[in-house]
């Protein structure tokens, strides 16, 4: 993951994270950013549920290109508050979006055009604090997005870069073909004949994936379907603690920068309280040929 | 009486009752998730519930909810896909009914959950809009719920994140282009406000019991209007409480 | 089969087939409908491997719009050249795409937006000849194209119309957004507890599905992942045999007209030298959820 | 030694030699097929294949393909996904190499595939583009492979469906606001066809085997360009002969 995150999000970096929505959230990339004290970061996501909270806590942050910014289950994020009335730790400029812009924005960016119509936002204030957003004969044209990295964390994937996710997506596959590089963490790092055996599930070109790093529980506390189930009392902690600048500083301390990697992380936490326990395999597909 | 449940618990039968047989109902999180476990259980058993996260599903999940994306959200779920193609579906208008949370609202229905005070400093970062404004705006129509106090239910929002009738004139919506109807109901803690069918200025539809029409409109940040027969609003019958507790055995979104 | 195209694709309805291309052609539609003399259609679709052929050739239809109308391993169309070269069995009006514009013309009928832009087709006579491409300020704006019905064969659906289809899906997944309503026809019907046993699988809203068909070989001679192959013998021959226009009547008496149905249609099919034998299952995804 | 290979297997051999190693290449079907095929197995072995049907594969497939969307194709492919993905790459220039099939190509490299005569009433309606005009303006560079003929090598298309270097004026793919650099190689039954650097005139590279500088010039419909250094076209070596009859075994696109 070190290596990951220091050769492919330098300072500066559009990232897009957390585009599967509250789920399998890459908590253990955006923490190694930390750790690595990356400076100036565009984050770029739909809503985020705590993650770009702490990035921005943190001081990794220029820029927040999202829809929605906070703590889905407890509300506020406080850190993002504290930038943005405060400029504590810093200042940081915002892109307000709606979770269809913010797709639509992406699509942009993958078919590589300057901007794409609809008719959402039409009448909202967000038309105004958005200089990516204009309006033209009774549509908004929602200017492209296209970050430098998008970082998923996915159920499993092989070392060549393909992606088994499931569950709801998103805006992941979006994200992926609009980001110039893209970074997959896994909770199972697998052989291409599990992958291969259903390419439709295959999130990505592998020509987009540059690093796919095995981190088994890197989503925590959000939830992965079929491993872990959302740790909704590690968010009212964090919650909680957060409210404070020096409360998150406590916090981030002791659950990131002190934390050498995720293996020690989930040392600390009750794994056995949030795995699933209950299997729900799905029913083949067969991809017969001959 | 009100003693026998809470503002919460009301405002989730108040909020199922919104929710049409057959309907394509934008569910969102918290209360409307509960909502819509309800009206599934009486009144609307063929509604569905399409979440922005890129699902649609008939039954509400059998376990407990944090969030939209919770691992029981998915298990049977109709169709798990993109964003992108839940929000198809409510730009071409097939989404009947949306539900949205907000921070502020005001006597056009406008919300805010942007800013408190001046966007380049403000007084209050609100998290955004989520998917708000897309409800607000695509949605054929839609409801919020909210805590009644003078400082969420303003004049006029500072920010208007999800438009409702915009400045209140007839038309509004129609002229700016917004293809859905707009907002039909404020659910809060003390009342229930409607709107004229064509958009407009809300006005005191139903009193929820326990609470006087003063009470209400002391509680209300403008001149709030009064429909000639403003009633009671009817409390949460035995089945709707028992459907609610069900779904949130801890109450987690209706006892806190 | 004949309710279902008796009561959803009325005479002069715009219809999207072959969305998948080469492979889930929904042929046993489209020979209904030329049974049930359906006229004055728009055909909508990518490439179409003769089906859009054989249509034309029976007199149902007005319009084309599609990139691509023809025999893939044969070539030319030589209904398609009789109706565009004489009027042959009547006049068609043609709507030229790239395979690529198609695709935006029915993502912009999904996301309801006017037209979408794209910088394929820049510099191509084909923005001469088909009024619904426009170019401004160097890009093509591609009018949304919303059909009143798509139609798609899949290898399994249940009755309340959730498909899964697998293999390369083409522009499946954007006909059936955009269109009104959807047509299922399928090789297994099967049980709700398959198709909700991976909701990632299952191509489109049910609310958009009108009719769920159980139709076995429905997509012959076109192939279907795991269960036929492609009957290259049977496209040669209808290739040879539609070269006349009397040629072309008496394949469509001995192979459509003269049929019942599909099921007596695959009886004169030797089922066993396309039938797929060697099975590639997929390996399961957990949708396990406590 | 002409004998000992048909024309079209020299083709497949040469369009082979255009792909590089690395290379992502939007393959089609027939003839480009079988390049790729030789291709991976000789000196591109890291090249990738993409087909519009929404198929990346490495390997080419094990069995024969009459179509890029039969099974053997999607079994083994290293993404299965829309065609609208598969044209995202190429729109965003991740496309190195494409190939084009036509019926008329002309001296500035623009194709028809779409009408012969008038298109309101044309003297031969072709199937269309396909995917070709999107490789035409939206792949890095491209090839077309030809049976070399007067009326298949005319002086200009009379319907440009696929465009090559426009009207042949330096510049024209980049006034015109086209992405991709455009034909790199017209490789026919007789020759190989190559263009300047920087667009425009199409000039004869290579004969092949057997064949005269004379007898390419007269089978094709314009006064060809012939360049200084012309030289013969090599033929298959035993090596990519023997790929090609294992990807085509019954000579379904070679020996027809």
């Amino acid at each position: 993951m070190a290596q990951a995150i220091e050769r492919f999000v330098p300072d500066g970096a559009t990232v897009a994270m957390g585009v599967g929505l509250e789920a399998l959230i890459p908590f253990a990339a955006g923490h190694e950013m930390i750790r690595q004290r990356r400076r100036d970061l565009e984050l770029v996501g739909p809503i985020s549920d705590a993650l770009f909270d702490q990035l921005i806590g943190a001081g990794c942050v220029r820029r927040v290109t999202a829809a929605w910014v906070g703590n889905v289950s407890e509300g506020l994020g406080h850190c993002y508050r504290r930038a943005c009335e405060q400029g504590v730790p810093r200042e940081i400029e915002v892109h307000d979006h709606s979770n269809f812009s913010i797709s639509l924005a992406l699509w942009a960016a993958a078919w590589n055009v300057p901007s794409l119509p609809t008719r959402t936002l039409l009448g909202s204030d967000i038309l105004s604090t958005n200089p990516n957003l204009a309006t033209a004969d009774g549509l908004v044209q929602v200017g492209a997005v296209r970050p430098d990295a998008a970082i998923v964390h996915v159920q499993r994937a092989d070392g060549h870069g393909r992606a088994h996710a499931w569950g709801p997506l998103g805006i992941t596959e979006e994200a992926g073909l609009a980001a110039d590089r893209v970074i997959v963490t896994c909770e199972e790092l697998v052989d291409e004949s599990v992958t291969l055996s259903d390419p439709n599930r295959i999130l990505f070109p592998e020509t987009k994936v540059v690093a796919v790093v095995h981190e088994p529980g890197g989503a925590h506390p959000s939830p992965v379907q079929g491993h872990f189930k959302r740790d909704h009392a590690f968010y009212r902690e964090y919650a909680e603690r957060s409210r404070s600048a020096g409360g998150f500083d406590a916090w981030l301390q002791e659950w990131v920068l002190g934390v050498p990697d995720r293996a020690s992380y989930m040392k600390r936490i009750d794994v056995d309280a949030i795995r699933i326990k209950q299997h729900r395999p799905s029913i083949a597909a067969d991809f017969g040929d001959e | 009486m009100t003693s026998s449940y809470t503002p919460q618990e009301l405002m989730v039968a108040v909020a199922s009752r919104e929710i049409r047989d057959g309907d394509l109902v934008f569910v969102g999180m918290r209360l409307p998730i509960l909502a819509y476990a309800v009206a599934r259980n009486a009144h609307a058993p063929n509604a569905r519930g399409l979440f922005e996260v890129g699902l649609m599903r008939d039954q509400p999940a059998s376990a407990f909810l944090g969030t939209m994306g919770d691992p029981p959200n998915v298990a049977g779920a109709l169709w798990a896909t993109r964003m992108s193609n839940a929000m198809a579906l409510m730009a071409q208008g097939h989404v009947d009914l949306g539900f949205i949370g907000g921070a502020e609202v005001d006597r056009f229905g406008n919300l805010n959950t942007s800013y408190v005070g001046e966007p380049s400093r403000p007084k209050v970062k609100l998290p955004g809009s989520g998917g708000g404004a897309d409800i607000a705006i695509l949605s054929r129509r839609w409801v919020t719920l909210m805590t009644h106090e003078p400082r969420r239910l303003v004049e006029r929002v500072s920010f208007n994140t999800s438009p409702g009738h915009g400045d209140g004139s007839p038309g509004w919506r129609a002229r700016n282009g917004l293809p859905g109807g707009g907002p039909a109901a404020i659910i809060t803690t003390l009342a229930v406000l409607r709107f004229p069918p064509h958009g407009g200025e809300a006005y005191l539809a139903t009193v929820h019991p326990g609470h006087s029409v003063d009470e209400v409109r002391n509680a209300t940040g403008w001149n709030l209007k009064v429909s000639g027969d403003v009633s009671e609003t009817p409390a949460p019958t035995a089945f709707e409480l028992d459907a609610i507790r069900r779904f949130d055995p801890d109450g987690f979104w209706t006892r806190s």
